[in-house]
Order: structure tokens, then C-alpha cells, then sequence
């Protein structure tokens, strides 16, 4: 039976909290609700109000408390309601859970479970992607599974992992996708990507929602004779730069594709990474296809514009190709 | 400001007509009231299902005593700060209902052109500033607004509205506290709905009362019921008088309740359904027209004509925000720094 | 937990020589707070002016009562999350001067291995948590430790330690509102010393108490005077037996003043002379002292024995602390993530 | 008379307020102490409790009012005591000030003042680099001075824009550097880079204080003949990258240095920036000389190895001109 991206992330979940008596929730409205997206739809029955806390509207208590779970030894998983509103937790995860290991040694293994990401008409605040805020502090590890059966390897390793992970879950994704999962119980490592699908003339390196586009860009462009490569990089730190580099070692041509807005985007540590690796390997520049620096607008036509898509993708890539 | 509004001539009328000053108040509350419930059905009862309104509908159905009973209040050198359930205060600042159509469909007509969706808008023109989602966030730039006014020896006050949930945030502590340290002039009022999304009130907090959070800033705190439009109205002009005076802050709790699921989507299974019932027959609409009718401040075939001449504006606004057109792709980059 | 100190075995001798468990209790006060006045002194005004200790100092001089009269009150599940100016927890929860006076001077014996300075440790071992410089970010996550010692069947509470300007912030509210709610065992312990770096009450809050902001989170709020070692002590014990037995969270304000500029920089021009003198008279340490004397409870000899035998275990601590190095820059990148 | 770089910021903001009466100040201690590093000292006297507002400690409340104050019409200049705490505004910050002229514009012409940067044994807490946390947030500008000319040029431009501006101070630059300054007002435009030093072989891209270690490291390598040119980013939104891509253009070969941590720092932006525009020129792999990915060490001989300095520079410079 096929599984949807939100329902193999609520499995990953609830085998966890099944697995170990330290998993536990906390959040707002994820009680008798199941939570905004009803990721955790049915747990206040199953595990109780122990194990499911329901919280006031208080992002920096969630994440504090969550800290605080986590230095006892508990297995946090909070949830922010949307990943916009992770901006209110924000002290706390970057200075407080980020550098509690580096400073006196103290392990905080929380994971924090954000739904991210445009394309459902949310407009600036229930659509943002504030991946690289936790990219660029080092202490925090970054999860963006693009698949249901990455996502729930990866939150089951995110639980399982000792130190902050952050799991932004792509709404759109959420009931977009499915696909069949193994019954046994799996994991997916934190820290590797994944060729995607194999190609030789070009590389697409991208994560989340945006896989699906490019492999939607790579079928056009496969019959325009052009063999494209798509790594999904699935975990944005650590990040597994050997994977990226060796695509590039391949294919000599690089497209960067990410929802997030341009400027100070993944991209840009993509770029940087492969310039000073693999310089020698480019035949061409390095191309990035990405969200414009603009905040997230609501209204369809303005919003279509915005998102990457298969077609820009594909524009770049021809031109990129060509080169 | 009614000019801008298509009922505006019958409100005029009414107003014009009733005897007394409270009779008066009395048709402007029931105007707006029902303006605001006409609105908000039409969006989320019609254009919602339709598919032309997208993306999260909050409405405030049933606490349209609150905005209404307490913006009337205000007087034009005030700023208001609106909640995402306070639509009337549009309104009643100037807006016309076809601009709150237009921005809940995602036209250029809107407040925001398009570039965000629902009670996400402002203007600085009518002195009404934008909600962030963030709950509580404007709580500290209302403190702020109310700085400058001091500041440039405006004798404005700030309208601080927010829900019972939105109290637990750390914003909502420090804007409060700021304002009362440097007493600032602002009225902070509270719709206590006794719901936030589907957390109960008692998963919100230990107090049993919003205002029980007014001795922490030594700020007066008073309880009103929100679904008395008139008595919304008599609390403001306590609470701004004090304001206005230079006395600081003030809180005012307005008891309601929540009459409908958190947003469009939310059937509100977690609601015990008794509390539907007895809340309903609070409604503030009929209770104004019922107080209205006891008073003969108005007729029931004057009332009748309000929701008539209501009905007819939402037609129009309606009709005026489907013909107002999408944000042209072209435009995607604009307005994001002063020039670019 | 003395046998980690220098003059440990001075301790135990006179509180096994003590009477009674009241001068034994006494005993014990004097000893924490003469040995954080004695390590904070050579801090202040010695390795600091030397330039062994760099970066920034901040001491509780003057308000030793706090941390030693509340942190003897803990019992080993407990956990506690000391202030900037809560020294003596450390002492009480069993890490050594030497270690403390290390970590100070950035060296790899200190409990952050040099890694962060001052203030900044912790030892989860001890169950002491360590402060992050954001003021009032411990308290949420105090309440997090809280709910996992319900949550694993422990009857622990969570001390959760800040000043009266930490009280300003969102996080501040949010933790404690979050603790209410849940009733979860925590005690608030605020150190109200007036002022937050150059900030007089004020201009930080319009309440005249700290305790006033209990009732806001339905909290019992006690204030003490924190100057008074037995009393906090007495107060501690109200407030944890509060906590432990399950009615939730217990504020208590120990009133007090800083008896130093915020920092070693500082000079405090800005605090009117006479509040040093004034509270100079009410110097926790010497008031134990008389205290006991005055019931008994010991000697002045024993009384100066004490001091010796304190200064002797930082002069010890210092040696040790200097001799231990300076951490190695080839371990630089080590420790970010579990394993790298 | 030579002028600090604090003096210098404290003389644009004075001339400022003089100048406009809608300027006003706001930020924790800033009132009778001055500030934490005396920026604003003796302003209270000369402006008055009105125009020098003293805050509780809530830093979303000091950049949640001048939001207020700013929508009102004023010019607010908040000071945050030191950068670190600038995550306990986070959200009003990257969402409100930042979307506000977007959605319905309305201008927020804030600035916020943040003293930034290591090399003060101030620890993980009191010496971050936060500037990318903004960079990467459409609707704000990012500022970043490197000498006292600039500092005093761009804090009045920041004050005059009419978007809200973070305006980074590098702390350790406070006090150490010097120069003499016009007397008449002037002002230095945000968005502009400058070539500090020019050079034919290399290209290092740079700015705040690490602007001084590259041109230490230029001097040395002078010295070898190795000819290198300094560009000084001074503003990181909006981003000068006609003058980045013309040094590129000119010297083929770029070092790219910050003193920020090096995982999604500004670097990968550049980077990114030049393999798009001016890939054909480039003669050798980019470079990168950053912070490595940790918290910022206490300890004087952690610290040291953390910080990016002339020698490390010297280093990659020398290996990139061989290349
Ligand atoms: C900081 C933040 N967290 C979560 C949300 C999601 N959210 C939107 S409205 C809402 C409930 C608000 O409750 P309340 O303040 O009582 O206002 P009401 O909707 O009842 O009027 C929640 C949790 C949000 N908008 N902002
Ligand atoms: C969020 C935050 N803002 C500002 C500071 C700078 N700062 C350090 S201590 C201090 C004063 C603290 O006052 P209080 O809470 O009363 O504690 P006290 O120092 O008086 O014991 C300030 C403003 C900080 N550490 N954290
Ligand atoms: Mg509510
Ligand atoms: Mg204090």
C-alpha cells in the first residue's frame, strides 16, 4: 500500500516513540488536534498526554523545553506549526541547542520538525524556507527529505541522532507524494546525498520539493538528447560535498536549483564547494535556478512566477548544455 | 468616512435619523457588525468554497462586537492594530469593502496587490497596520507607534488587539512591559475566545483571566462582555481615556467566544457543541437589534433596511474585486526595497 | 559532596562540630558563601587586573545569601540553572574552586575546557545547567528539565535562577507561563539586586515587585529578603516543597543589590552612593556571622578558621588553575557534533 | 584630528539626530551609561530622555517599537548590545521590518546598530557574525563598515534609507583604528564596494575587519611581487557585484575572505556570484579563507586558530598565484 510523504514522516514518528520510551511530541495543537497538518493525528490517544504535550502559543518555550527534555536525556520532537513561525524560537535554537555539545559537552538531541515551503497560495508567512538561518550556524544539523521513504529513514534518524537536527517537511510534498515503503523498520543516514538519477552531460544538485522538479526537467530534457544527473542532497548539514563533487567530476556542468530565494541561498555553499574541489572539472558556469530575493507572495499568478519550475529549469539547463 | 462605503448614504440616513447620541451609536455598531458578518460569510461561506478565495480564512463571526463596539471609539490621529478576527476596524477606518474583497481573492485591488492574502493588510493612510502572522508581533510596534505619537505631540492612542493565545507569547510580554515602563498611550484589547486553534484556554494559561496578566505591568485591567457591543464601547472610552491622559496602557478583556473552527478548514470537533448553543444565542448582532427595538432607537423595517442596504454593498464589493485583476507576473520583483 | 573542596574537611568538622542542625545549616552557609566571596575576589580583583582572566567578569558580591541559602535547599535529583551572579551553586553541587577558577582563566581544566569563559558552564553530571549569555533563555528550558523529571518518574525540581532584569524578557515569559500551565516543578528564584547593568527597576518595569508578575501565571509569589541566608533558606524550602509535591511552580523574589558594577569594567557611577553604604551594612556574610555568634552557633575563632581555611583552598585553586593549560588549538574543531 | 571608528559612528549618528528631529535612539543602557561600548555616550544630556530611549531588556520589543515608530514616520536607531542577542528579535526583525514595504508599502526606515566579531576573548556569545542570517532575508539591507570614514558615511546613509538596515559593527575595530575625517557632512552610499588597494594578480573580496587582514597579507605578498587587489564589499544587501566581477575580470584569480564561519557565509554567495557572471575569466579555483564551522572559542589559543588572519591568507594567496 502506497505511503504519502506525511503519513511516512507520522509512521517514522510513531514507530520511534513505539521504539523508545524517551521519544516524545510537544507542540501546539498537535494533542486532540493531531496537529495543523495532522502529522500526529491519533497520538494523544495511542501515547497520551505524557508523551504528546500540547503547548501555549510560545515558539522559544517549545524549543526551551525541548532543550531542557533533551539535556535529561529525552528525545524531544517539537513542532513548529508552520516553519515561518520558527523565527519566535529562533535564540534558542541557534545560540542555546546549537552549542551546548561545543561548550560543556552537553548533548541536546531534539529534532525539530518544520513544515516549509511555497506553492499552497500561504503568501509570506506560511511559505518561507528558512533553511540557511540553520545552515550557516554551525551546532545544528539540516534535513530536507524530498521523498516518503526518506523522509522517514531521515526522521527516524534525526530521532536517533545525538545532537539538533532541524526537519523541514515540504508541505506541498505532503499529500503530493507516495510511494511503497518496506514494512521492516529502516533508517536513511544523516549527512548523504543521493544520485537521484544517473546522467552525463549535466548536474542538477538540489533537495526537498525541488527534486521532483528537476527530475520533471531531466525527462524533457532526456529527450532533447541531453543526459542529466540529479543528486538529491537530502541532508543540508553535514553536507556531502564528496557526492556533489563527484557528479560534477562526471558531468563538468552544474545547475543549482533551489526554492529558497537566491541570494545567501544553498546555492551559493554549492557553488563554493565545487569551485574550490572541482574547478578544473567545469566546462562551463556554474547556474543557479532559484526563488528571486523577494518575500513569498500569495496571489497565484505572482506565486507561479516566483517558484522555480520545470520550465525555468529547463531554459537554464538547454542554455547550460550548450555552453 | 462612510463615504467610501456603498451602505454609506442608509448609514447616514440612520444615524442622521436616530433621536439621541446612543441611538446613533447604536446604528453605526449595527451597521458595521453586519457589514463584517455579510463579509466575512460571503468569504468564507461562498467565495471560499468556490475556490476564489485561497489559502487560510479566519473570520470573526460572532465577536463582531468587539472591533466594532471599541474602533468606534478611536478618533483619526489613533492607530489601529487589528487582529486577524477584527475585520469591522477596516471598515470603520475608511476601507471599503471592495478592497477587503479584492485582498482576500488575491487581486490588485487589495491592500497588499495581491502580495499577501486575507486580514494580512494595513495602511498607513487610514492608520490601520498590518498583522504579521506571528502572533503578537505587532503587540511591541503598537508600543512603538505609540512612541512616536507621543513623540510628535500627537494625542493619539494605539489599538493593541490580540486573541487569548497570542498573550502567551514573549512579544506580546515585552511590548507590554516596554509600554507600561515608558507609559505609553495604548489600549490592549484582548478577544478572549477561550480558544487558540484548538487549544482551550486552561492549555493557555494558569489564570483564569487575561486580565489577571494587568497587575504584572500595574496596568488597569478590566473585563468586559464581548458580545455587548455598547458595553465594548463604553470599556474603550475608559480604557482610552485613560490612555489619552498620560496614565499608560491599558487592558481590556473582552469575553467571547470563537463561533466557528479556527479557520475555514477547522470543523471544530474539539468544541464541546453546547457551548455552540449557548454562545449563539449571545450573538451580538441580535442583541444589538434587540436592545435597538426595546429602546426605539430603531424600528424592526429600519433594522431590516440596514441588513438590506449591507447585502447590497457586498453585491457590489463582490462584484467590483472578481472584475479588479490578478498581480501582473511583470510586477514580481517590485517594491521590495524603495528603489531597486 | 565537600570532599571535591580544598577545605572540605574544615566543613565537615564544624558542621559536625555544630549543635544543633540549625548551627550545622549555618555553618554550612558561611562556608559557601565565604569560599564564592574569596574566589570571586581573587577573580575580581586580582587575576582580572593581572589580565589572567580575560573577557567578561560578573560577581555576586553582596548577594551570596541567594545562591547559597536556596542551593542548599536541593536535593541531589534536583537541577539547577544558576545565574551570572550564582557562583556558589557550582561549590554546592560539588565542582571544585579549582575548576571554576579554570574555566575563568580559559584553560582546559575550567568545565568548558576553555571553550567559554566566566559564568558560561556547566555539568550535567552535577545537574548543573549552564547559563547561555541571552538572558532568561534558561528558563524555558528549566521547564523543560522540569517536565522530563515528571516525564522519567523523578521527584526533582528544576532551579531556575535569573535577575530582576531577565524578567523583561519574552523567553522569561514564555517558560514561566509554559511551568504554570503544566504545573510542572519549578522554582523561580529571582535575585532582585536593582538594577541590570545600568538599568534601575524603573526603567525595566511598572510593577513595584517582581512578585507581582505571579499572579499573571496563577503562581504563589513570596518575596524574601535575600540578604538574610536562613531566610532564604526557609523560603527555598516553602517553595520546593511546593514544587516537589506536584501544585506547580513557586516565584520567590529575594531582594538584594548589587554590590558591584555589572561587570569589572564598570565603575556604576550612575548608582547613587549612598544605596552601597546602606546595603553595605546588610553584607549576608556578616550577618551569618553574628547570627552566629550571637545564638552559639560558633566561635569567632571558628568564625576565622573558616576564612583561613577558605583562603588556603583558593590560594590552592588559583596554583592549580595556573598550572593547568591552555587548550591545544589542534582540537579546535572537535566537539560541534557528536562525531565529526 | 584623527577619529576612531567609534567615534566616528557616534559622530554620523550625532550629526544625524542633529540634523533630523525623527532621528532618535533606542536600545538597552544607552541612556545614562552611554551604551555597553559607549557609542552614545553623552547623548541623554545633549538630546534628552525623548530622542535617547532606555529599554527594558527586550530586544523584540526594541525592534518590534522602532518598527512602530518607524511605520509613524521617525527614524529609530536601535542598539542592540552586542549581535549575539539579536536572534531575541529575530522574528520582528526578518518578518515584519523586512516584508512591511512588500506587502503594503509601508517603508520601516529603521537601522540597527549591533557591535559584531571576535577577537575580544568575548566567547561563543559575545563575538558572532551574524550578518548572513540577514543577507539571506529579502526586504533588508546589510551593512557592514570596515574603516572609520566609512563607518561615519554609512551609519548617516542608513539612517536616511528609507528600508530598514543592519549596521554591523566590528567591535575590535572600535577602538583600534583611526583616521582623520572631512569636517563638512558627507555620506557614503550603501551598495557600493571599494577597491581599497589595486592589484593585476589576485583578487581578495572582503569587508569589516577582515578588510585590514587582507590588506596586511597584500602588503607581505607585495613584497614577493605577488600584485593584489582589495575589494571591500562595505554593504552586503545590496550586494556590488559589478565591482566583485570587474576585479575578477581584471586579476582571473579570487580569494574570497570573511571572518564569519564558512558554511553558507558570504563566500558562497560570491563564489556563486562570479562562476555565473565571470566564470570565463577565472584563471584558478575561488578560494575561501573564513572561520571553520564552530562556535566562536573563549580561550585566547582557540581563538587565534579560529580567526581568519594575514598569514592564513598569506597562505592560500600564495598557493592560489602559483596555481
Ligand atoms: C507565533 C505563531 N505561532 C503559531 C501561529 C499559528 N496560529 C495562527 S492563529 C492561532 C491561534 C490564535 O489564537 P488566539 O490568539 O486566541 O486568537 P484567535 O484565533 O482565537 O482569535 C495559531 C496557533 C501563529 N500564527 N503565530
Ligand atoms: C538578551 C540579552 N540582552 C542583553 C544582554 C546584556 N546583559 C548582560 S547582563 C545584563 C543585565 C542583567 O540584569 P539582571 O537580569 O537584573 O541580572 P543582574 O546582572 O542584575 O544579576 C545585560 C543587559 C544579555 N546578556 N542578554
Ligand atoms: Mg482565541
Ligand atoms: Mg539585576
Amino acid at each position: 500500500m502506497s505511503t504519502t510523504y506525511l503519513e511516512a514522516i507520522r509512521e517514522g514518528l510513531w514507530e520511534e516513540m513505539e521504539r523508545d520510551p524517551n521519544v516524545f511530541c510537544i507542540g501546539e495543537d498537535i494533542g486532540e488536534y493531531g496537529g495543523a497538518f495532522k502529522v500526529t493525528a491519533g497520538f494523544l490517544e495511542h501515547f497520551g498526554a505524557r508523551r504528546v504535550v500540547d503547548t501555549p502559543i510560545s515558539e522559544a518555550a517549545i524549543a526551551g523545553a525541548s532543550i531542557g527534555a533533551g539535556l535529561m536525556g529525552l528525545r524531544p520532537v517539537a513542532e513548529m506549526q508552520f516553519a515561518d513561525f520558527i523565527s519566535c524560537g529562533f535564540d534558542q535554537i541557534v545560540n542555546f541547542a546549537a552549542k551546548c555539545r561545543y561548550r560543556w559537552n552537553a548533548p541536546v538531541p531534539i529534532v525539530i520538525r518544520s513544515p516549509s515551503g511555497g506553492g499552497i497560495h500561504g503568501g509570506p508567512f506560511h511559505s518561507q524556507n528558512p533553511e540557511m538561518w540553520f545552515v550557516r550556524t554551525p551546532g545544528l544539523k539540516v534535513v530536507c527529505p524530498a521523498t516518503a521513504y526518506d523522509a522517514k529513514g531521515l526522521i527516524k534518524s534525526a530521532i536517533r541522532d545525538n545532537d539538533p537536527v532541524l526537519f523541514f517537511e515540504h508541505k506541498a510534498l505532503y499529500r503530493k507524494i507516495k510511494e511503497d515503503l518496506p514494512t521492516e523498520d529502516y533508517t536513511v543516514p544523516i549527512g548523504k546525498a543521493k544520485v537521484v538519477r544517473e546522467g552525463t552531460d549535466l548536474s542538477i544538485i538540489t533537495y526537498g520539493a525541488m527534486v521532483w522538479t528537476a527530475l520533471e526537467a531531466a525527462e524533457t530534457l532526456a529527450a532533447e538528447g541531453v543526459s542529466v544527473e540529479v543528486v538529491d542532497l537530502r541532508t543540508l548539514v553535514p553536507l556531502d560535498r564528496d557526492t556533489v563533487c563527484e557528479s560534477v567530476r562526471k558531468t563538468s556542468k552544474v545547475l543549482l536549483l533551489h526554492e529558497d530565494t537566491r541570494t545567501g541561498g544553498m546555492a551559493g555553499e554549492l557553488a563554493a564547494t565545487i569551485t574550490e574541489t572541482v574547478f578544473e572539472y567545469l566546462d562551463g558556469p556554474i547556474v543557479r535556478v532559484t526563488a528571486p530575493d523577494t518575500p513569498v507572495p500569495f496571489s497565484s499568478t505572482l506565486e507561479e512566477a516566483f517558484l522555480p519550475n520545470a520550465e525555468k529549469v529547463i531554459e537554464k539547463a538547454r542554455w547550460l548544455y550548450r555552453y | 468616512m462612510s463615504a467610501v462605503h456603498a451602505a454609506g448614504a442608509e448609514l447616514d440616513r440612520s444615524v442622521a435619523a436616530a433621536g439621541t447620541p446612543e441611538a446613533a451609536l447604536a446604528h453605526k455598531c449595527l451597521y458595521y457588525m453586519q457589514l463584517m458578518r455579510e463579509v466575512e460569510d460571503r468569504i468564507e461561506r461562498k467565495l471560499y468554497r468556490q475556490g476564489k478565495v485561497l489559502g487560510g480564512v479566519y473570520v470573526g463571526r460572532g465577536q463582531e462586537a468587539i472591533s466594532v463596539g471599541s474602533g468606534l471609539v478611536a478618533i483619526p490621529e489613533d492607530v489601529l492594530f487589528p487582529s486577524h478576527r477584527d475585520m469591522a476596524i477596516f471598515f470603520i477606518r475608511g476601507i471599503s469593502s471592495r478592497r477587503v474583497l479584492a485582498q482576500y481573492m488575491g487581486r490588485v485591488g487589495g491592500l497588499t496587490r495581491g502580495r499577501d492574502g486575507n486580514m494580512h493588510m494595513g495602511d498607513m493612510d487610514a492608520k490601520v497596520v498590518s498583522i504579521i502572522s506571528a502572533l503578537a508581533a505587532t503587540v511591541p510596534v503598537a508600543a512603538g507607534a505609540a512612541l512616536a505619537m507621543r513623540y510628535q505631540g500627537s494625542n493619539g492612542v494605539a489599538f493593541s488587539y490580540f486573541g487569548d493565545g497570542s498573550t502567551s507569547r514573549g512579544d506580546w510580554h515585552e511590548g507590554v512591559n516596554f509600554a507600561s515602563v515608558q507609559k505609553l498611550p495604548v489600549v490592549f484589547i484582548c478577544n478572549n475566545n477561550q480558544y487558540a486553534y484548538s487549544t482551550p484556554l486552561n492549555l493557555q494559561m494558569a489564570c483564569a483571566n487575561v486580565a489577571d496578566r494587568g497587575p504584572a505591568y500595574n496596568m488597569p485591567a478590566e473585563i468586559v462582555d464581548g458580545n455587548d457591543v455598547l458595553a465594548v464601547y463604553a470599556a474603550t472610552e475608559r480604557a482610552v481615556a485613560h490612555a489619552r491622559s498620560g496614565k499608560g496602557p491599558y487592558l481590556l478583556e473582552c469575553k467571547t467566544f470563537r463561533m466557528t473552527g479556527h479557520s475555514a478548514h477547522d470543523m471544530a470537533h474539539y468544541v464541546p457543541k453546547g457551548l455552540f448553543e449557548e454562545w449563539g444565542k449571545l450573538d451580538p448582532i441580535v442583541r444589538i437589534q434587540q436592545r435597538m427595538l426595546e429602546e426605539n432607537w430603531a424600528t424592526q423595517a429600519e433594522i431590516d433596511q440596514v441588513h438590506a442596504a449591507v447585502t447590497a454593498e457586498v453585491d457590489d464589493a463582490v462584484a467590483w474585486a472578481e472584475a479588479s485583476p490578478f498581480p501582473d507576473p511583470s510586477t514580481l520583483l517590485e517594491d521590495v526595497y524603495e528603489s531597486q
